[in-house]
């Protein structure tokens, strides 16, 4: 059974070395917090994707904050919506 | 009753924070220590820098900090037994198996991602 | 324990526990925690308990004064505790190395003022594990 | 006197946190605005996910948080016109100096080594 | 502002700012911090002033209780501050939003407790740029 | 005038990209507190060298916490050690 990841620090501080130890095929991935500053590298194209071939959402309250703009292709959701995953799939891993 | 479904629940602790430094360490062991207690089946997975845990040969009395590797050497005691360190965290810090303070199965990726789709929680402070 | 049957369930609905695990001006995981619990409870799931840990614990301060301007995150958690009847334990062993007392423990310690609102019980881990027992779901903030 | 030797320290600000997450950037930003207060010479240097601080349109009301990317806005008000940003830390989170809020130097690595080596005191938060 | 001269000053001795910026339970930050200070002492300079900022403040909480094989670290601040005479400022919009007050803030903000230890100086940001007006080093703990 | 750079955090959380950045020729390094795993990094001979051809010490009390072990060549202080870098070099830099 597949797991929401849920990931609150910048790619910087965030250990992406064990985040792909543990992130499975067919897991979600939602970017919170520092978090969606993934859309800044991760998700940019001219950095290597590492998680886009999964399922991603970016929290809408906090891109808006930081005045961050998504890039073609990426999902937003707002807090009813992450609330929404977190019944949808049987478990939660967080990242902080 | 609630005892069938407590025994049917498994938690996956993932302790990855150095010790000493923060206080994540601590706060996971002493989830593990609880989860024992009430009979809880558990996964307690060492990987990245909290794989310096499991280093032998701790003194943290010169820091006024109680010793983590100690605490976590009676684990077995506790009926804690599924201890896994992930291989490449122990293999890149430059470490090896037999510097450590208990055993342990070492797990690759893959073993990895089983557990945690096993667990019914995961607590990754 | 309670028994399951005890926990009112709307179809669909699920039961969370919410691990609170940082200090609300140190980071921003608490306000979080409070978006979700606040989302949770309006579209009909139940929370069957709030779990505050480690630096956690101070968003059961009772002594926090915010500028006019800011919320008052304690004092938020308090409000919606109250308002929904929730389950809230602070985790003993984090508070009191943090100076987070209720009355009981400041007895016990000859400590001469109470800073823990009385919305939240200072309890154990234990009461942690036996949330989940009972919980459909748990979700980390820190 | 006392104001002599102030007029002859020169602080410098690192800002290397990104907003709202933690508390870092407001910290210093408190700091900054201290200082000023004091007449203190002082460089506020941007750098890795610091530079995050100075993106245009950041609507932080929605998380409850206050906005740090305005009150950045408002550094000259104060007096504080020694903002730089480092140069590489911008470009690899693919912004570009039109975005800022504010007016900032862009600088290199050497020309930042040589901020910090000419600066009384260095505050890292 | 104090005077220079007013500072004793043994050959060699240079005054000291010390930053703490770290709770005493998160983080060694603190712990590091206060055998750094204890250090200074004993080698001869001087500590213009301890200033407690951010999560820092919590190393002025007295209502800490630790484990008695715990060493209790704001206790242990106090000590030091109380012997030596030091100069010790807690922040004060750091303090108020962590639930730090002393009797004064308390009263400010009709709270019924004081959770701050009297060595310390429940002050301003323009307390630590003075301190630095007057020292010849500062080192940050975090 | 060089810097002492004190460096308080393992080398997966420290950003190292910023360190770069800052630490001059001539500076001096200390690793307190989790720093201390850069023993088992930067210092190794499996991996590139960033730092070792600067004056860097391994605080002797947070080594011994932690049960680890000094490379050869590899320098250490006390924390009285520690104060007197401090008084040497006219400034420091924390990184936490």
């Amino acid at each position: 059974m597949n797991s929401l990841h849920i990931i609150a620090k910048a790619p910087t501080s965030a250990s992406i070395a064990e985040l792909s130890a543990i992130v499975d095929e067919g897991d979600v991935l939602i970017f919170i917090e520092d978090g969606i500053y993934f859309a800044r590298t991760e998700f940019s194209p001219s950095s290597a994707p590492r998680f886009n071939h999964l399922e991603c959402y970016f929290l809408e309250e906090d891109l808006a904050a930081r005045g961050i703009d998504i890039l073609e292709g990426m999902q937003t959701v707002d807090t009813r919506g992450f609330v929404a995953l977190s019944a949808r799939l049987p478990r939660s891993v967080s990242w902080y | 009753m609630d005892n069938d479904i407590s025994n049917k629940q498994t938690i996956s602790l993932i302790a990855r924070r150095a010790p000493y430094g923060s206080d994540g360490a601590r706060q996971t062991l002493d989830i593990a220590f609880a989860a024992a207690v009430f009979e809880k089946s558990l996964n307690y997975i060492f990987i990245g820098d909290g794989v310096f845990q499991l280093v032998a040969g701790q003194s943290p009395k010169v820091i006024s900090s109680k010793p983590l590797g100690a605490a976590l050497e009676t684990l077995e005691l506790y009926g804690i037994s599924e201890v896994f360190v992930h291989r490449d965290s122990l293999l890149s810090r430059g470490l090896t198996e037999s510097q450590l303070v208990c055993r342990a199965f070492l797990i690759e990726d893959c073993a990895l991602k089983q557990l945690i789709a096993e667990s019914t929680y995961v607590i990754n402070l | 324990m309670t028994s399951l049957a005890d926990t009112p369930k709307a179809p669909g609905a699920l039961r969370y526990t919410l691990l609170i695990n940082a200090a609300p001006q140190s980071s921003q995981a608490s306000k979080s925690a409070l978006r979700f619990a606040e989302s949770l409870l309006q579209m009909g799931h139940n929370i069957e308990r709030l779990f505050f840990y480690g630096d956690g614990v101070l968003n059961a301060s009772s002594l926090t004064v915010m500028p006019q301007d800011e919320i008052n995150i304690p004092a938020a958690w308090h409000a919606l505790i109250e308002a929904n009847g929730l389950s809230s334990v602070v985790c003993v062993s984090s508070a009191i190395r943090r100076g987070i007392v209720d009355t009981a423990e400041a007895q016990r310690h000859e400590l001469y003022a109470t800073s823990c609102f009385t919305s939240s019980e200072i309890g154990g881990l234990g009461q942690l594990i036996e949330a989940l027992s009972n919980s459909d779901r748990m979700l980390s903030f820190g």
